[in-house]
């Protein structure tokens, strides 16, 4: 349990201001946090809290308007795009919509070469080249050979994340950023996702941070949540403590109001 | 990117407008490669002459003579001198005259013509009739003379050393020539213009000119309005308010305004068909910058723009790899639309006296220019304007028409 | 007995593409709902269950086209009636529709005063302005809504305000049977709370006597409706009282679909959740078979070739498979 | 009404902005020809004149209104001014008339033409376009194409073909002018019998350019508006076809009056060009004899008043549109 204690992400005040003026808003208003080696942690909120844009910011997609962000102990510094290369190598993301995660001109072969690229390379024989995209590929139940020289938008939405996933398979980050990896997808495939998720953190090693405003999926998932609103975190510990404990009124709510099957469902409370 | 030809190539909208676009590029290839004729030479001494084709006199005399008998040969000769007009013409100065209304026949040739020969008198004074009506009767009545004789011509030459006229020839009225025979014909299908010059030709070359003028125009409208465009949307922040600042200035500012001020400081001796095709071309870009930067915006959050950053792609790669295959088609649109622009543009130019120098090529602006000048419209030479009026259209309706065509493709809701 | 409000027998529709193919999005399907039930349609996305809905109203038109069956409300079979028939005397009055998108339900240069008006004057004339302003007035504060809701343009309301004032534009004539697909799937959870206590009180109220309340979100169906059908490419898969298919589901899509649930409640963190490989079938071209046979665990060879009918096991449960309730059960005990 | 006044308040920042704009761009373009501008001026003019007086004059006067001695900054102010005193100099054409005597004989020619011209193209192209978008089948399949030609036809294309037709062959209407070149200029009926006469080509040929364009966008408008949740809604709602037509036609020609604001200025190009062929008095005839006698003062004032006049009804579109439409309020409010 010891290694688990061991900080791989951390971020003090880190507020993010959009516009100016009288366009002026605040998306991230002064968060901390403390996410540590193998956890699994979500981030929950509604829409408009700015958990996206927090996720963003983790990301070095966009820049920070104030506070600072630790990586392993020290501060992250991606002020070139080399630095940035080598910060990418260690975190990476799965998007709400896989739809829209693929670019539609490239062929699935491209993007899992893309990876790796990044991770050992440009010098490669092709024969093991694609020895790694086949087992990514297996990995994630998907087979190779029938996928080569496809296009993304040929796959159904679940085929296309369990992809995104053979990607993070391919890249072996420290972090996985999971932004709502389940919401576009079926039910019956959401298991399948979540699995394979599982599954390659055990073996790899990474810590994975879920953002969701499904507040049953992060309690199914994580080890740690962090409850946000209007762009501050409200409420953060055990999923156990947050979930079946919550102590800020706001928490309370979001969990009074969820649907549920074995607990009553009050509905004279709103 | 193959699929998305191929559909582009079933939408029939886009395949009439392709090939009527295509048809007219290949004539303005082909053309020049058989008919090498100047296409500013001045042929014709004479405004206006109408399509036709044009035998020489001086050789058909010269060639071998076939005799026809043909029947209607002087009903044909008599209705090309005389036409409906005139008879009427006659009538009214035989009714004048004093002849019974009922008695005149103007469909009968003969009859009437005996009528005008025995009643007309140049002296006489109708009452009530112009100065230039009495010249007309005049000048019909010099014209009829000889109509219905059926003598033939005596072709006599001037001998040098008498001075005398010596007859060497005769043509009689049954007498042709084969067309084939005459050295020197010329056909003019399109006729001439107010300069003399041979409209078919002169079109042709200038149509090739002004798809020139529109593709320079439309190349430096699309790439400033794709660079604009693309920095607006990519870079954002500062970069984008100020773009966005004169974008929305010149959009509102009208941009034919513009081009008559630029093109008029320019000054005439500078105005080659290049310069006005770049000066179209930098008045025209608002449009394609809007609309770019709009694609961009959207497509910069778009995820798989996010996924090819953690990949570690620099920004040249996402825009060329990421951005702008997603845009190209909307681009392509805007092109298209951009030539058809420029033509316009320069014909209105050209119309407003502020079009390329004349002397140098023909622009289908200017040849309508001249053609307004000259008034053909209202003199009836349908010839010097119909066709490029219609050259215009066509080539905008044909660009109007793929782009119409590829909109379907690419929005399907538009559809059905 | 109670009075049968609703009742569909072998409804059949289909939509016909561009390229005029026949896709049959709702295929023979029977239902029945009684006064002052409701029913809850799940199934996940492109199963049919929003087709259904809109199949339901009576009232077609393209790419929707009506192919067999019979829909009756309150004793009228109103599938032989004449469409004009069918919006002036069922429509609004009779049974009513809650869309998917409340964002842009309502005309949005129209105040909903307005449009209230103009629903008044399609079904009866003879109402003047002021009478309609007033009973519209009375009708949106009973249900908890602020009068002056009326006097805005749509764009002006947030998402859930907009979400409820649809529901009350649906009810103002009072229909028998409300129909709602998806009314809270946009909505954060409080706004879908209070979504839901706002049709569950015109249940009560008896502004409406039935509901159908579609949705894909299983914890909530399970909390808001009586009965529960489960669709799967267009069929009925599933019938049951709500604990009975949440918590006791015969047929095996069913049964996966159940087990993926999950709620924020204790212990449901140890439970493994279910999962279906595999695609619903394209309906463009059905399988010969059971729809549900690519994907089935207990697939036989008969299902690949023989369709399987609705099997009805004691009163308004229902579903669809060769296997008998026996044989399902020892299937699902031994995994 | 509070957005809409930040909506007015917004849109009055931009027309002054631009205005300002286009005065600097009027001021900067013909200092941008080489050489001294009033020396070049001066030359080009001397080509179409023959009064030496009056060359004399014009040079005069011309340094003074330029003021080329002075800084560039202060030379601004001083044309400013001089604008917003109507004073545009000279026509070197049409000396000794006064340039802002020629622009007030012109402009109320175009603005009678242009304006009710292209608003009636505007309401029977929208019209056209909702009836394609909504009838679909046959009506669709003539209309679009032949929106697409008629729209593409060049402006002075449509002039002509309508002159030669109706005026050169037909003989209907006069073919030129404002109005009967025997007649002068009073409130007889004669007077404006001929005016009215000599209206109808000009406006017909700037109507039927107009017409296409519009009917194009308002289609493809019409056909989106026509998917909309609402419409599905309203007749699950069992509001009558007729009624829900109603919404969908409103609804997608408010956002064309802001379409129409956009296109003034390309219209008005094309109608100006039309003016020329029909030799019709106004502000596009007025350019072409200023163009062709290299009359400067007179192409640089009427270019700023037609840039005047579109600002002006953008300006004027673009308040109305706030005020009919109130999705405008919501995107005023993000």
């Amino acid at each position: 349990m010891a290694e688990k204690e061991k900080l791989c992400l951390s971020g003090s005040g880190l507020t993010k201001v959009f516009g100016f003026g009288r366009t002026r808003t605040v998306a991230v208003d002064h968060v901390d946090f403390d996410f540590h080696e193998g956890e699994v942690v979500s981030i929950v909120g509604e829409s408009g809290s700015g958990k996206t844009t927090l996720a963003k910011m983790l990301l070095g997609l966009i820049s920070i308007t104030e506070g600072e962000i630790c990586f392993q102990g020290k501060k992250r510094d991606i002020r070139t795009q080399k630095k940035k290369r080598e910060y990418w190598k260690n975190i990476q993301a799965i998007f709400q919509d896989p739809y829209s995660s693929y670019n539609i001109f490239n062929r699935i072969d491209a993007v899992l070469l893309d990876c790796i690229r990044m991770r050992v390379g440009r010098k490669l024989p092709h024969a093991k080249r694609i020895e790694m995209m086949a087992e990514a590929c297996s990995f994630v139940n998907l087979k190779f050979e029938e996928l080569t020289n496809k296009y993304p938008f040929e796959l159904s939405g679940g085929q296309m994340q369990r992809l995104m996933i053979a990607r993070i398979f391919l890249l072996k980050p420290k972090i996985l950023l999971a932004d709502e990896p389940t919401s576009m997808i079926d039910a019956c495939s959401r298991a399948t996702i979540l699995d394979m998720l599982m599954q390659l953190r055990d073996e790899i090693g990474m810590t994975v941070v879920f953002i969701t405003h499904d507040i049953g999926l992060a309690y199914y998932v994580s080890d740690v949540v962090y409850i946000m609103e209007h762009g501050k975190f409200v409420e953060s510990g055990s999923a156990d403590d947050v979930i079946l404990h919550p102590k800020e009124t706001y928490t309370r709510r979001l969990i009074r109001d969820v649907p549920k099957i074995h607990e009553v469902w009050d509905l004279s409370t709103v | 990117m193959k699929h998305t030809i191929r559909q582009v190539f079933r939408s029939g909208k886009f395949l009439l407008g392709f090939i009527i676009f295509l048809a007219l590029l290949l004539i303005t290839i082909f053309y020049p490669l058989i008919i090498k004729d100047a296409p500013l030479a001045i042929i014709g001494r004479g405004t206006f002459f109408p399509p036709g084709i044009y035998v020489n006199v001086y050789d058909s005399i010269g060639s071998p003579q076939y005799t026809l008998m043909l029947d209607d040969a002087a009903a044909n000769r008599i209705a090309s001198k005389l036409s409906n007009d005139d008879r009427l013409a006659m009538r009214d100065w035989l009714v004048a005259d004093g002849i019974p209304e009922n008695q005149i026949d103007i469909n009968n040739t003969k009859a009437l013509l005996d009528q005008w020969e025995n009643n007309y008198d140049p002296k006489k004074q109708v009452e009530g009739m112009t100065l230039a009506k009495q010249r007309y009767y005049l000048r019909l009545n010099t014209s009829l003379q000889g109509l219905l004789s059926t003598e033939g011509a005596i072709i006599a030459a001037n001998n040098p050393q008498s001075g005398a006229l010596e007859e060497s020839d005769s043509v009689a009225q049954t007498d042709y020539v084969n067309i084939k025979e005459v050295p020197n014909v010329r056909v003019l299908p399109l006729g001439t213009d107010n300069f003399g010059r041979d409209v078919l030709t002169e079109l042709v070359s200038a149509l090739a000119t002004s798809l020139k003028i529109g593709f320079v125009a439309g190349t430096v409208a699309t790439l400033i309005g794709l660079v604009l465009g693309l920095l607006a949307g990519y870079v954002g922040g500062l970069m984008d308010d100020i773009i966005m600042f004169f974008t929305n200035l010149f959009t509102v500012i009208p941009g034919f305004v513009l081009l008559i001020l630029i093109s008029f400081s320019i000054g005439q001796e500078h105005r080659g068909a290049f310069t006005i095709a770049v000066v179209i071309g930098f008045t025209s870009w608002v449009w394609t910058t809007r609309a770019v930067r709009a694609q961009v915006i959207s497509l910069r959050n778009r995820d798989h723009v996010n996924l090819s950053k953690l990949s570690g792609h620099s920004v040249v790669h996402i825009i060329v790899a990421d951005i702008l295959p997603y845009i190209a088609s909307y681009v392509v649109m805007a092109f298209i639309l951009q030539i058809s622009f420029g033509i316009l543009a320069e014909a209105g130019l050209s119309i407003l006296g502020l079009g390329p120098k004349t002397t140098e090529v023909p622009t289908l602006g200017l040849m309508m220019k001249w053609a307004m000048i000259y008034q053909a419209q209202i003199l009836g030479k349908w010839w010097a304007y119909l066709p490029v009026v219609v050259t215009i259209a066509l080539i905008t309706f044909s660009m109007n028409l793929m782009n119409t065509g590829l909109d379907q493709v690419f929005n399907p809701e538009l559809r059905d | 007995m109670s009075n049968v409000t609703l009742e569909v027998r072998e409804l059949t529709t289909k939509y016909i593409t561009r390229f005029r193919e026949n896709v049959y999005a709702v295929d023979h399907v029977s239902l029945k709902v009684e006064e002052g039930k409701s029913l809850g349609i799940s199934g996940e996305s492109g199963c049919g269950k929003s087709t259904l809905a809109l199949s339901l109203m009576g009232y077609y038109f393209a790419p929707l086209h009506y192919t067999s069956g019979e829909i009756i409300i309150d004793g009228r079979n109103i599938t032989g009636m004449d469409p004009d028939d069918i919006r002036k005397s069922i429509l609004g009055t009779e049974i009513s529709y809650i869309p998917q998108s409340a964002m842009n339900a309502l005309n949005p240069t129209q105040k909903v005063i307005h449009f209230i008006e103009d629903v008044f004057q399609a079904h009866d004339p003879c109402k003047t302005k002021k009478e309609i302003h007033e009973f519209a007035k009375e009708a949106f504060e009973a249900l908890g809504l602020p009068a002056e809701v009326l006097q805005r343009y749509p764009v002006e309301l947030s998402g859930g305000m907009k979400q409820r004032t649809v529901i009350a534009v649906s009810v103002v004539l009072s229909p028998r049977v409300l129909i709602a697909d998806e009314p809270s799937s946009a909505l954060d959870v409080t706004s879908q709370k209070m979504v839901i206590k706002m049709l569950k009180s015109l249940m009560e109220n008896c502004i409406i006597k039935s509901m159908i309340f579609i949705t894909h979100e299983l914890p909530l169906l399970y909390n808001v409706t009586d009965d529960i059908m489960v669709m799967y490419a267009g069929q009925i898969v599933e019938k049951a009282t709500a604990k009975e298919a949440v918590f006791d589901p015969l047929h095996p899509y069913a049964r996966g679909l159940m087990g993926s649930i999950i709620v924020p409640e204790s212990g449901l963190r140890d439970v493994k959740l279910a999962a279906i490989p595999g695609v619903p079938p394209n309906l463009k071209n059905p399988p010969a078979g059971c729809q549900f046979s690519e994907r089935c665990k207990y697939v036989q060879p008969e299902c690949m070739v023989r369709s399987i009918d609705l099997r009805e096991v004691g009163a308004g449960r229902a579903y669809r498979c060769i296997f008998s309730e026996e044989q399902l059960r020892e299937a699902y005990k031994n995994g | 009404m509070k957005g809409y006044r930040r909506y007015f308040l917004n849109k009055a920042l931009w027309f002054v902005v631009t205005l300002v704009c286009a005065f600097i761009l009027n001021f900067i373009l013909p200092r941008l020809m080489p050489g001294d501008p009033v020396a070049a001026i001066v030359t080009r003019m001397a080509v179409g004149m023959s009064n030496a007086t009056g060359v004399q004059a014009i040079y005069q006067q011309y340094t003074e209104l330029f003021g080329t001695n002075r800084p560039m900054l202060q030379q601004f102010f001083i044309y400013v001014n001089n604008v917003f005193h109507g004073d545009f100099g000279f026509s070197f054409s049409q000396y000794p008339r006064e340039v802002a005597d020629v622009i007030k004989s012109a402009i109320w020619w175009t603005i009678c033409l242009q304006f009710p011209a292209i608003i009636v193209g505007w309401l029977i192209g929208n019209t056209l376009g909702a009836l394609a978008a909504y009838l679909k089948k046959g009506f669709d399949k003539v209309l679009m194409p032949v929106s697409i030609l008629v729209s593409n036809f060049p402006a002075f294309g449509m002039a002509v073909i309508l002159m030669v037709v109706f005026g050169v062959t037909l003989k209907w209407f006069p073919a030129s002018g404002g109005y009967g070149f025997d007649r002068i200029p009073d409130f007889s009926w004669q007077f404006i019998w001929s005016v009215i006469v000599h209206y109808q080509l000009p406006f017909w040929s700037i109507v039927l350019v107009a017409i296409g364009g519009q009917a194009i966008g308002m289609r493809s408008m019409a056909i989106y508006e026509l998917n909309a949740d609402y419409v599905k809604y309203s007749r699950f709602m069992g509001i009558k076809d007729r009624k829900i037509i109603g919404y969908v036609f409103r609804n997608a020609m408010l956002p064309q009056v802001t379409g129409l604001a956009l296109s003034i200025g390309t219209m008005v190009a094309g109608a100006l060009v039309a003016e020329i062929i029909f030799s019709y008095p106004g502000l596009g005839y007025t350019m072409l004899t200023a163009v062709m006698g290299g009359d400067y003062p007179l192409i640089s004032a009427t270019t700023l008043i037609i840039t005047l006049m579109v600002l002006i009804a953008m300006f004027l579109l673009d308040i109305i549109y706030g005020f009919i439409d109130p999705r405008i309020k919501a995107t005023q409010l993000d």
